[in-house]
């Protein structure tokens, strides 16, 4: 038993090990978007706007049979415990690229030659696994901009606090846990479009906490689903669901 | 912003009809020349900032967050705490804005909203020093603008003022000559309550709290602010446009008026900060 | 009383409140630029030098309508008390920005479409008040560069220190009074070009600083108007004004 | 790297004909799926670096330095040395890279590399601590680039690990609270050698160590690293396309198996240094 | 710089009548090849700084500043005060200079302007050190050049070695270990006065001191600088063509010489300083 | 008698006043180069890659009637006794400058117009006199990518050591020795390409000096002309040379 790991089996927010935190996911909160989504897990708070499809700037740039996919993952100065630079550091220019790789494989870019999509997440407040809810809100975001699309794109990360595979670190296990596996997939198609991994697991861990990832993304895209019905159809379906 | 400017299609006929409109006394969207838009203010709304504040304008958008930490002091004021106001015009908030360091209308912004605050003596930077010339607190406000539709400078400089007053920041005291956290979250020692209010001439118009629509048509903005206390403590014409020298002191007189009411509206918007 | 204002009411540079500094405007000073003009206020020394209309670069930033305004504030490393970065500071930044919408209402943009002006500022020694100085000298300098204009431009700032409204403020009137006001204007014109303010004024300060400042800028006006006249008519009035 | 796929026209027919290699388990250079090219491990190549390595893995040629210096500890782990690896794709190493600071693409190389050094603690950075909170080593990895022909994960991760395993550093010690040279030159606190493999998926079949050719086709990356005790230490999706759950639990086993032969190897390129 | 030769349309014609001129002794503003255009030099322009001089040239005109404080040394010269000269081609000095941070050519003419000023040990660095190893005067030259007409590098030189010649500093001193302002103004510890001389070579001529009109059709360019003792100190050879080696002898030759005329001339300009 | 030179008149590394240090030169070792080559001079080691003739970007960059030659010297962080930034410093851009200026006299730069020539020099390990080694390589590396040229160009320093005029300058004496006299030649057309000096030489040390760098110059030639004969011809004269 250790300090992740409280003797009943909790971890330090109470939760057991293969509990999601709360989560919300609202669509449309920004009003010049083309799309955009806003989501809650835990204290992350992320929100993303797409526009496009447009114009590709510069010109050049621009491809004959299909758009051009650019995303910016950034976090606000005062998201974190102490202020970041707001200046994009190398850890944000390498989550933007696995995010661009993570969302791209859901997206009929073809349908849109010679344009440019544009993705900006902007962390508003970091708790851990920023980088996949911040998957989520985004795929949700693009579907409220009408980009088509072959499946939504769900993230969660599993991993390992002392010496327990677990789901969904926060900002503590993230920083004082032993491993972290952020995993995204597009849920209907059975793809995996993100994975990441830091820290340190046994085979059997990895596969432990894959598995555990996958369950997680699942709940999560009911999530998304619900935020859409809510949307769209003005379907009774709570979007927030504390625990399910 | 200026992006807005030159990107818009200033059509010429929506630009006759908005003067139309005006020289009725009427907008777009049915205000009168003098009404702000709809104002929310929402404040602690990140956690793991000590102070924070999203305000809205009508469409306008804004977080604020207030990061208190120690530093050193500037050689010129070696008695003072540190008060930095930074803005970025996000890339989600309008499909003009851009990614990458801030422009000269995002340094502009922040440089406006922080000669309010800082001449208006809203915090006591001398409260802040805590070793003089040595340590000192040292006050970070950030600004995200998540969406643009018109009068940042108005909606950044309530969110900054909102999250200042609403801040609990990490109290140290000096004990032999060393800087010690106390353990306690003091609120920053605020003195007053600043507000800007901003005005466009549009023709021989003055109007308060422009949208984009109507900044696309402006010919020139004015920003002053005033403090608690009957003053004018900051202004900032903007734009390549002119004033004459009554719409200069209309608008020093509009500023006071409209920023009286604003300020009420401030206070209950942060609530139990005794301010 | 302060210790910025003496018994006797004078200023510490020995000034009445409503004194101006000595200035000198110089003409035609830059070999290679198409317009020019040199400005000593105090000691301020700012010079200007402009160049166009010329080729816009790059070429899609051209208005098919008017000619395009840049300006650049920038101060020598040498010319403040402590040395100063030579890379753009933000604060050059914004007064660059005002100096153009400050200059901008005087000239004739759209006579010359498709064209560039660049209007360079160039501030050798800063002695408070060195923005307004620069506007009048620059705006001479597009008179030498014979751009087609409404009106000059003239800046002068007023303020108030140890309580006494005053004008011209000088560096340590700027960096210790209570307020600045620095105000551009097309004299024959009547109409404001460049508005700042910082500081604490009252109702009536304001007006009166507001004013005050009017007045300086016509006092100055004079002297841009006698180094116009000594430049290109030879009369022998005096271009520098020790105090009129 | 990136332009390397962008430019390189990515021809129909050689992606047809390498399929059909691949779906008889062959490929164009004669390898198997699971098979490396040939991998040389040069060390000690740079005099004035205090550890170096040369590697290449066939056309791919990377060099990487070790340089230790005293330093600062970070705040939040002031009871650690600092590691830092930087790499850059030289414009000499391919006629897509461009000079200027690291693309994206550099960044990722860097960060997946050193995620590797980390996670696995090859470094006992504990010991890299002379006064907690004050003074501590600081171990500077930089990568230059040669010559790029695909895989530069693996290839940058076997420099980084050769020239941190020769690495001998100035000795400092602690007396009386103050940091003196020994004048020795210990080796670094090494404890095991990870070993990253990197996998390419080109239609249905996975590959490991892709040359640029191979790059230019495939649908996803994947490397995953090992240390020598049978963990996972850190592990990157690459490219947009995707990987099946089955693929992922292949690979997983693949940089196992493949790891083991090239930590061997590796061993036996940094010859004494005793790991 | 370079902008001036690219973009200057290099007429033929005049090339070739420039050539005609020089091969019988003569340029196009009546200048014999070894003769300087008229030289001003006035010193104590800028009053905020601590030593500053106007330079003129003919029409090329140049602002140097000094500014000195303390500052730490560098670790491979504890024992030395720091001298830093900088220098930026204003955009308002040519219709081709941009504003922005200097380029290669800047950085050229910066670096050989500090070469000459360096190795002539026209500043006797030993005697600005006041804490060695730890605390040092910090000598910073910053030139504005303000009209581009050729011969930077002696322009620009010569301002740095006036404004240097006639700075009075802050006089500092030692008492117990610590750093105390003196209230004195000495003077810094000048030991020589550099003159640097650039040539040009077109087609077979030599000439000295070219003009923005002759650096267009230059093939080649030679900055020598000599000190006060009959020594060279600084060489830059410049632009894309060659010279011979009678080219170079004659060029060190011509350097001592024009260098003891303008010597002189510098040391009226500086007035009082002793030098 | 001093630190530099013994009692029995030899250099810190053992070398007589007018010694080259070991040499090696080799050809063709970098595979995507179109010409490459790497020099080792005592410890430095510096790698030149040739790209080219290639399109130029920007496109309006191009010359019409010849290619634009484009230098990159840079050292590895490594390369040095303290770590180096790896941004470029004002050295190496000043650095770039001139071996560009000294390689471009030697190439037939007209029968290649609208296109770009880049030549990248990488200085893995520096020891004394690295642009003058780089610049030998560069030239070698040129030849190897079939570009025209009149000439090859080699380099070669001189300098004085305590009181002593000595040849290829160590890292040491650069830094603790009184002069330094880098210079680069067409050793068959007899010019001068590259002379920089910094330090202090009457006028016969600065004339023996630079003979005896022109003397270092066609020894360096003669391995140049070995290792591009060995390459190209397999004729087996040694490319390397201890001290000829």
């Amino acid at each position: 038993m250790g300090r992740l790991i409280n003797e009943s089996g909790l971890r330090v927010d109470g939760r057991r090990p293969d509990e999601l935190r709360p989560i919300k996911v609202e669509i449309g909160v920004l009003k010049n978007a083309d799309g955009s989504a806003y989501i809650e897990l835990g204290k992350n708070k992320v929100v993303v706007a797409v526009y496009g499809p447009k114009e590709v700037h510069p010109r050049h740039m621009a491809l004959p049979d299909r758009a051009v996919l650019r995303c910016r993952y950034h976090m606000s100065p005062f998201s974190t415990d102490t202020r970041k630079n707001p200046a994009p550091s190398r850890r944000e220019i390498e989550i933007s690229k696995v995010i661009r790789e993570a969302l791209e494989p859901s997206l009929m870019l073809s349908d849109y030659p010679r344009t440019a999509i544009h993705v900006y997440l902007e962390v508003l407040q970091s708790d851990g696994s920023s980088r996949v809810a911040g998957i989520s809100a985004a795929s949700v975001a693009l579907a409220d901009a009408g980009i088509n699309m072959r499946d939504l794109v769900v993230g969660c990360s599993a991993g390992k606090v002392d010496g327990v595979v677990v789901l969904d670190l926060n900002d503590t296990e993230d920083k004082e846990g032993e491993a972290d596996l952020p995993v995204s997939i597009m849920p209907n198609l059975n793809q995996v479009t993100l994975l990441q991994m830091d820290g340190m697991l046994s085979s059997e861990e990895f596969s432990k906490a894959f598995e555990m990832a996958l369950t997680g993304c699942r709940k999560i895209y009911e999530v998304q689903r619900n935020a859409l019905l809510t949307k769209y159809f003005g379907t009774s379906q709570p979007s927030q669901v504390e625990e399910e | 912003m200026s992006a807005v400017k030159k990107s818009i299609v200033v059509e010429q006929l929506r630009k006759a009809q908005l003067l139309q409109l005006l020289s009725k006394g009427n907008r777009m969207d049915g205000r009168g020349p003098l009404d702000y838009r709809p104002i929310t203010v929402e404040t602690h709304v990140i956690e793991k900032a000590e102070g924070s504040a999203r305000v809205t304008i009508g469409n306008t958008q804004v977080i604020a967050g207030v990061k208190v930490d120690l530093g050193d002091p500037f050689p010129d004021t070696p008695d003072k705490g540190l008060l930095i106001v930074n803005a970025e015009v996000l890339p989600l908030a309008s499909p003009y804005a851009e990614p990458g360091p801030p422009d000269e209308d995002a340094i502009e912004l922040a440089r406006v909203v922080d000669r309010g605050v800082r001449e208006s003596q809203m915090l006591n930077l001398s409260e802040l020093a805590l070793l003089p010339g040595k340590r000192v607190y040292a006050v970070f406000v950030d600004v995200s603008v998540l969406n643009v539709d018109g009068n940042l400078f108005d909606t950044t400089s309530y969110a900054v003022v909102a999250a200042l007053a609403t801040t609990r920041m990490p109290g140290y005291t000096v004990v032999n000559g060393e800087v010690k956290k106390t353990g306690e979250t003091p609120p920053l020692p605020i003195q007053t309550i600043p507000v800007s209010v901003t005005m466009a001439r549009i023709g021989d118009v003055i109007i308060v709290d422009p949208t984009s629509e109507e900044e696309a048509v402006m010919d020139a903005r004015i920003t002053l602010t005033s403090d608690g206390r009957g003053n004018l403590c900051a202004g900032q014409k903007g734009q390549s446009g002119t004033l004459t020298f009554e719409h200069v002191m209309f608008a020093a007189q509009t500023s006071r008026a409209k920023g009286e009411e604003i300020r009420e509206l401030l206070r209950k918007g942060v609530g139990s900060a005794k301010v």
